[in-house]
């Protein structure tokens, strides 16, 4: 579904938050940035386009990246991800964590109004976190407070999560999109599908499914009055016609992921920003069973395959080879372990080793519908695994099946793009950790890994933690549980008259609040 | 008695089956040349492909050497992964002829099954049939067969079912007005009135009138099949990659129009070539076998 | 009409199937032409009219009406003619009407197309209709084809081709549609008409009853050439071609005329695209001699007043053939 | 052979009307015909149901993706019944239908939006640029049909019979992706990158976003009409009446429009219809290539999210278009031939 299914539409945990990459950091008094604030009138509108369309407008249950990308405008988490994928203030201007680790208390923004023109207050930040607990809602990010025993409002501007056991990923959990902040008078209402209403820098103006979403500017917006009056976000199924309409002028800022596609655009007279994404592509494995099993077939594969050349079939070699933890504070090394760099001999001696020194057959669940590039990296893989004798057949399945036999862990292997975070517990929790809830997709378990997680998770120490997930990692290479491929760029390309906008590694285009065009 | 029943049966004096005085008729209409050689030359194309005549192996990548223009080395250029254009094409084609095939059989044998019970048997099963064909009428063929598709799951198989269902009304009422007709021409009571039995009729007399509309139905049907196949696999519902499906290289294509022309330009011409080369094949037997009117 | 003829044309080359056919018509007179189907009768009135689809066309010979030639005179010559100077009426009333049209526009539509005001065309139209024994005109003009009767249809066809009042009326074969009564009533109608007006008629078909009833000569055409041209009487006295005579053979009575005892002339007529050398009537001609197998004889003046083209005269045939 | 097969063009054009000749007998005729699109609409309406209810995954799956796997046994439960898929799927059918004989197609489980106001939205562009791809279409194929049977083997006949090859051999996913190319990379045009825009606030930008796709559709209309109109007026000019026609002195120009066009016009009618249908599918790749928001985009997005009420109601709508044409086109007839009218 090249058109209809975005890219990035079933990721999991696309961890986005509303990144206020200047605001966060200094507050309401960092107005004074940029030419004409003040004058706001002085930008004329943006036009943003992307192949995908806004889907839903719930913030609780959004799962498509331009839902993030786009809600992240209007509503605001608690706290946020800054340009280092570090937790950062955001409506809480900020949190303390008791000593034993079981408290963690928010200080509430000071003169944040909603939309409806309410202002906020913990009442709201409680009644939000309880609807996303309430299993009616349906939100899969409901297990970012898995830890939550009970929320407590000591007063209009404090906030308590009182936690059943110390849980150092929860300020990350509660950075995403998915944590915003909604009015309790709209759950009350029962509004929230159709009719936004958050504390960002633009509130709702309109919305046709398949067509456009748009956005104005929030005069009683907290932070810095953003300049653009209203952005809308265009849906172009063709990144081509993308292309032509940022040539044309008629969109400023173009959403892009086809590197052959911004290559083509180099000569034009735009501006080209580039960001590594959020994502990892991996090969999963299920290891319980079948020729997967067996460790050393898995080293054997890791072992075949050149990480680079499927970085360059896929996506023209614009990104980067990874490991479990592509990018922030515990980003691991993507060029440790036995397999690093493909190594024949070493595959052939795994091979030996397993019993099967004649190779082995095995099959991998791809969907082209998505992820595009999912076949160029299978075909790939196929061609480097071939070499040691390793028959891999190909099983390119509809997203339907592909999500159907994923959650059920029916396959022996898939290739997978899963949504990272800058926490490895909530990345690795998940698959790996004590009762995960995709354990049957992981297709691997070890107490090992769930102990690691778990110490890192609970521990207070920040140096602690980067040690404990860096044995968790390394456990996971060296057993090739699955094998960590790479992490590709989302391009930006934007006019010249678009001034101030930087991408975020989060996504977010939060920067267009500070931007003029 | 019989013989002279036969003789005044138009079919038979007709020599629909002999095949060489068929094509020997097409080819001396110059569509029906035309589409031949068309045909020939595409089918071919697409074969040689099956016996190792294809210079690369479709699906083989060379990642480092991607969307390289039309060379000697690869007349058609190379795709994103470094796959040969010219490859894919013919293994598309293969494909393509392989979906349309088995589709067409589908929905002849179907089509012609209901087609003749409809309109040989008459009461409450023709109507029964004539209401699902209605039905199937309403729908819009390209809608049933994504549906058909995505309900199903991809692959060639349940391309080919869908595209096959999809034209079985037309096979239906195709079939069933000469059927009808022949059912009361005056010949057929003749041999009613002879005791002769409705299935020896059937076979003898209701059949071979049908044989010639068919032929050119099946032409144009498989003509039509390769266009929605395409149509399909344009939307992405075709069988999934890397099967090299000419409708998703022509989608494919589009998107790197800018950079690489001849992505789009190689697959779309091999699409519309054989559905052209059908389509005036199917003429050119319609014209030949002189069957009037149902243009278009 | 001198040296007519009319070929099929394919890939450059013209089958003839019309061969030198000169027939002439005066004024107030009533010309019977018979011959077999596809003896080349309305192949021969439609040349006449301009009116062959290609890949018909007249190869030859010269058409000339009131001293115009029309042949020559390119379509917008032909045009003009049709209608105001020869009208037509046509073998089928059945199908020879527009059925998508009402009666009265039908009629008035020659007169509309040669530059006659609606108004008048109408009136004109409803006094044809009137004319033609369609009494309730005004009634009928709004009526489309399939609502009338055969006999009915075949008035509104006359009407239509005297609405113009042209010289020459053409009709072929108008009656071989209509049952037995209703023709006499057609024959007896357009007799009628033609006296008023002093037409030229030319009537074609092959019912001999029909051409006695009304014809004043007539020609007999055989193969797509005329073979003989005589006054009705002295044709039906004495034929001077042996397939005139054969014609009258088959009429057991006049008063029972019937295409099936056309038959009783032994063979099939030839097939105008692969006709013997010779006489092309030989093969089926008991008269015939050695030399009517090799050479086609010419139309020749016999003593009776006819022409015939026959190189054995009547006082030589066998018995068997004579009437 | 020919009469057997299927009547002849004479026998079509003579054959006595189909319908008694008493108007309160055509409207018996037009009743039945429209208790048979009824009923083809329940059929449909079922059919799309169950269609929908093979593929797999649901509702959950596919709003959430993998990350359905994250949620708990309580919230699954929870959303089973919001989505209404906890049901024996009979209920679920019943109060689907219970809906529709109110009004009310349901609610569309992805947007939040009632699927009647996702229809309203999309439904006017979808008949713009039906009804502006068969204007186009017939047009073209009238009109070049026309002069191509005026003239046969002469230029205009050629160039018809191009027309209606390229008509009928290009897809039109092939044209309208030749067209959005050749505009994006040569032009750097792409009129829809402007969002679309109705007709009521900006007809100019409108037309500009709707000429190309209805184009690419009209184009296999006009081929398919253009072969129609060829075909039958070559054979209606064989026909006596036109001979007769002509034989009264009227111009070519008045026998080819008065007498043979018109008689034409009924095979024209029923080509016209039979092509509308398949132009309503076309609305789904083209509506896709030219991103416009209109039914077809609807109804694969809908696909897609597992939105069913939404497929369901647009399929619906697609089949009621279909099903009025068809009434639409009996009805011309009528307008069309005395014979039918009387």
């Amino acid at each position: 579904m090249r058109a209809g299914t975005p890219r990035r539409a079933f990721s999991v945990a696309a961890v986005l938050t509303g990144t206020t990459l200047t605001a966060a950091a200094c507050g309401s008094g960092g107005a004074a940035s940029g030419p004409g604030s003040g004058a706001p009138a002085q930008s004329s509108n943006v036009v943003v386009g992307a192949t995908s369309s806004v889907q839903k407008l719930d913030p609780a249950v959004i799962t498509n990246f331009l839902d993030f990308q786009a809600l992240g405008l209007i509503y605001q988490p608690l706290v946020t991800l800054n340009s280092s994928l570090q937790v950062a203030p955001d409506l809480a201007t900020g949190w303390k964590t008791s000593s034993n680790g079981l408290s963690i208390t928010f200080t509430l923004r000071k003169g944040v109004t909603f939309d409806n023109g309410s202002p906020l207050t913990s009442q709201d930040v409680k009644a939000t976190f309880e609807r996303i607990l309430n299993p009616s809602t349906g939100a899969a990010a409901a297990s970012y407070l898995a830890s939550v025993n009970s929320i407590a409002t000591p007063n209009p501007q404090t906030v308590v999560l009182n936690l059943s056991h110390p849980d150092s990923s929860l300020l990350y959990g509660l950075t995403s999109e998915n944590m915003a902040i909604v009015p309790t008078s709209a759950i009350t209402a029962g509004t929230l599908r159709t009719k936004p209403d958050g504390t960002g820098p633009y509130k709702f103006v309109s919305f046709q499914p398949n067509n456009s979403f748009t956005v104005a500017r929030n005069p009683s917006y907290w932070g810095p009055a953003p300049k653009i009056p209203t952005i809308e976000f265009r849906t172009i199924p063709n990144e081509q016609s993308i292309a032509s309409a940022l040539q044309a002028g008629t969109v400023q800022l173009g959403l892009l992921n086809q590197p052959t596609v911004v290559e083509q655009l180099g000569s034009a007279n735009l501006n080209i920003k580039k960001e590594l994404d959020l994502n990892y592509r991996a090969l999963m494995m299920q290891d319980k069973s079948g020729p997967l099993a067996n460790l050393n077939a898995r080293l054997a594969i890791a072992c075949s395959i050149d990480r680079q050349a499927i970085l360059q079939a896929a996506v023209l070699g614009k990104g980067r080879v990874t490991g479990p933890v592509p990018q922030g504070p515990f980003a691991t090394n993507a060029n440790s372990g036995p397999c690093a760099k493909p190594s024949l001999s070493k595959a052939k001696s795994y091979l030996a080793k397993a019993g099967m020194p004649n190779g082995f057959s095995f099959t991998v669940m791809t969907s082209s519908e998505l992820d595009s590039t999912s076949n160029a990296q299978a075909v790939t893989m196929q061609a480097e695994l071939a070499k040691a004798g390793i028959h891999m057949s190909i099983d390119n399945v509809a997203s339907s099946d592909y999500i159907q036999r994923w959650l059920k862990g029916n396959f022996t292997a898939a290739l997978a793009e899963n949504g990272a975070n800058p926490s490895p517990y909530i990345m690795y929790g998940r698959y790996f950790g004590t009762g995960a809830s995709l354990a049957v997709p992981s297709g691997y378990s070890s107490p090992r890994l769930a102990q690691l997680l778990l110490q890192a998770d609970q521990s207070t120490s920040a140096s602690t933690q980067k040690q404990l997930y860096a044995q968790f990692t390394d456990n996971l290479v060296s057993n090739a549980v699955w094998i960590w491929l790479f992490d590709g760029y989302d391009y930006y390309a934007m006019s010249k008259s678009l001034h101030g906008f930087a991408p975020s590694p989060s996504g977010s285009l939060m920067s267009l609040a500070t931007a003029s065009a | 008695m019989t013989t002279g029943l036969e003789q005044l049966h138009p079919a038979s004096q007709r020599t629909v089956f002999s095949k060489g005085s068929i094509l020997a008729r097409l080819w001396r209409r110059p569509n029906g040349k035309a589409g031949l050689i068309i045909l020939a030359v595409f089918v071919l194309l697409g074969l040689a492909s099956l016996v190792g005549l294809s210079p690369y192996a479709p699906n083989a990548q060379n990642v480092f050497h991607g969307l390289k223009g039309p060379s000697a080395s690869h007349l058609f250029g190379t795709d994103a992964y470094g796959r040969d254009v010219l490859s894919r094409v013919q293994s598309g084609i293969v494909l393509s002829l392989q979906i349309s095939v088995v589709a067409v059989v589908i929905c002849t044998a179907l089509g012609t099954l209901g087609g003749v019970v409809a309109g040989y048997l008459g009461s409450w099963i023709s109507a029964a049939i004539m209401g699902v064909t209605d039905l199937l009428f309403a729908i819009p063929s390209i809608l049933l067969a994504l549906a058909i598709v995505t309900a199903l799951g991809h692959g060639w198989f349940n391309s080919a079912m869908a595209v096959g269902i999809g034209y079985t009304p037309i096979f239906v009422r195709v079939v069933r007005g000469p059927v009808l007709a022949v059912r009361q021409a005056d010949y057929v009571r003749a041999g009613y009135l002879l005791g002769y039995s409705r299935t020896r009729l059937l076979f003898r007399h209701v059949l071979p009138a049908v044989w010639s509309v068919l032929a050119v139905q099946v032409t144009l049907a498989l003509g039509w099949a390769v266009l929605t196949e395409a149509s399909l696999s344009f939307l992405g519902l075709g069988p999934p990659p890397p099967a090299a499906s000419l409708g998703l290289m022509v989608s494919e294509g589009t998107n790197l129009a800018g950079v690489a022309w001849w992505l789009l330009v190689a697959p779309a011409v091999a699409v519309v070539a054989l559905v052209v080369g059908f389509n005036l094949v199917g003429d050119g037997l319609r014209d030949a076998l002189d069957l009037a009117g149902d243009r278009g | 009409m001198s040296g007519l003829s009319v070929g099929l044309q394919r890939r450059g080359v013209a089958i003839p199937l019309v061969h030198d056919v000169s027939l002439d018509v005066g004024a107030g007179e009533r010309l019977g032409i018979v011959g077999e189907s596809g003896s080349g009768k309305s192949l021969t009135m439609l040349a006449v009219m301009g009116l062959l689809n290609p890949p018909l066309c007249a190869t030859g010979g010269s058409i000339v009406l009131e001293g115009k030639e029309l042949l020559a005179g390119g379509d917008a010559a032909l045009r003009r003619a049709r209608g105001v100077a020869m009208g037509m009426i046509y073998q089928d009333p059945m199908t020879s009407l527009n059925p998508m049209i009402r009666i009265g526009t039908q009629v008035a539509e020659g007169l509309r197309a040669h530059g006659v005001g609606r108004d008048e065309a109408r009136e004109r139209s409803r006094k044809a209709l009137i004319e033609v024994g369609l009494t309730d005109a005004h009634k009928v003009e709004r009526l489309y084809p399939h609502q009338l009767s055969g006999g009915m249809r075949q008035r509104v066809m006359i009407a239509s081709a005297l609405v113009t009042a042209p010289k020459l009326l053409i009709a072929d074969e108008p009656t071989t549609a209509l049952d037995v009564t209703i023709q006499r009533q057609i024959l007896r109608l357009v007799a009628k008409l033609q006296k008023e007006r002093n037409m030229a008629v030319v009537w074609a078909t092959h019912d001999l009853g029909v051409v006695a009833q009304f014809a004043h000569r007539v020609a007999v055409m055989y193969a797509g050439r005329v073979v003989e041209i005589a006054p009705t009487r002295s044709l039906f006295r004495q034929p001077e071609h042996p397939y005139s005579a054969a014609l009258l053979g088959s009429l057991p009575s006049r008063a029972t005329p019937g295409k099936a005892r056309m038959n009783q002339i032994p063979g099939i007529p030839p097939d105008p695209t692969r006709l013997p050398v010779g006489c092309p009537f030989h093969p089926r001609c008991a008269q015939a001699t050695q030399r009517c197998r090799v050479e086609s004889p010419a139309l020749t003046e016999r003593r009776s007043g006819s022409m015939a083209a026959c190189f054995v005269p009547p006082e030589n045939w066998t018995r068997q053939n004579r009437p | 052979m020919a009469v057997i097969q299927s009547p002849s063009l004479q026998e079509k054009v003579f054959s006595q009307p189909r319908s008694r000749p008493h108007w309160r007998q055509v409207s018996t005729w037009m009743l039945a015909k429209v208790l048979r699109a009824v009923f083809t609409l329940i059929g449909v309406a079922v059919a799309v149901f169950i269609i929908l209810r093979m593929i797999p995954g649901n509702q959950i799956t596919a709003s959430l993706g993998v990350s359905a796997g994250l949620l708990t046994a309580a919230q699954v439960r929870a959303l089973d019944h919001f989505y209404g898929i906890g049901e024996p799927v009979t209920l679920q059918f019943w109060h689907w239908a219970d809906g529709i004989l109110h009004g009310n197609l349901g609610l569309s489980v992805q947007s939040g939006r009632t699927v009647t106001s996702l229809i309203g939205a999309a439904l006017p562009v979808t008949v713009e640029l039906a009804v502006l791809s068969m204007i186009i279409g017939l047009a073209l194929g009238v009109g070049l049909g026309t002069v191509a049977a005026a003239s046969p083997g002469r230029i205009g006949d050629w160039l018809g019979q191009a027309v209606a090859l390229f008509g009928l051999g290009v897809p039109s996913f092939v044209i309208g992706s030749g067209l959005v190319a050749v505009l994006a990379t040569v032009f750097h045009y792409f009129p829809s990158s402007r969002g679309y825009a109705p007709l009521g606030e900006n007809p100019w930008l409108n037309f500009q976003q709707l000429i190309f796709p209805a184009l690419t559709l009209g184009i296999g209309v006009a081929a398919a009409v253009l072969r129609t109109t060829r075909g039958a007026m070559l054979d209606i000019s064989r026909l006596p009446f036109v001979r007769s026609a002509t034989g009264k002195g009227l111009n070519r120009r008045a026998v080819v429009i008065r007498h043979i066009l018109r008689n034409a016009l009924v095979p024209i009618v029923t080509m016209s219809g039979i092509q509308f249908g398949y132009l309503l599918g076309g609305t789904v790749i083209v509506e896709q290539i030219f991103v416009l928001p209109g039914l077809g985009r609807l109804l694969l997005t809908a696909i897609n999210e597992h939105d069913y009420a939404v497929a369901q109601g647009v399929t619906l709508v697609f089949a009621a278009g279909f099903v009025i044409v068809n009434i639409i086109t009996d009805a011309l007839y009528a307008v069309i031939d005395p014979r039918v009218r009387s």
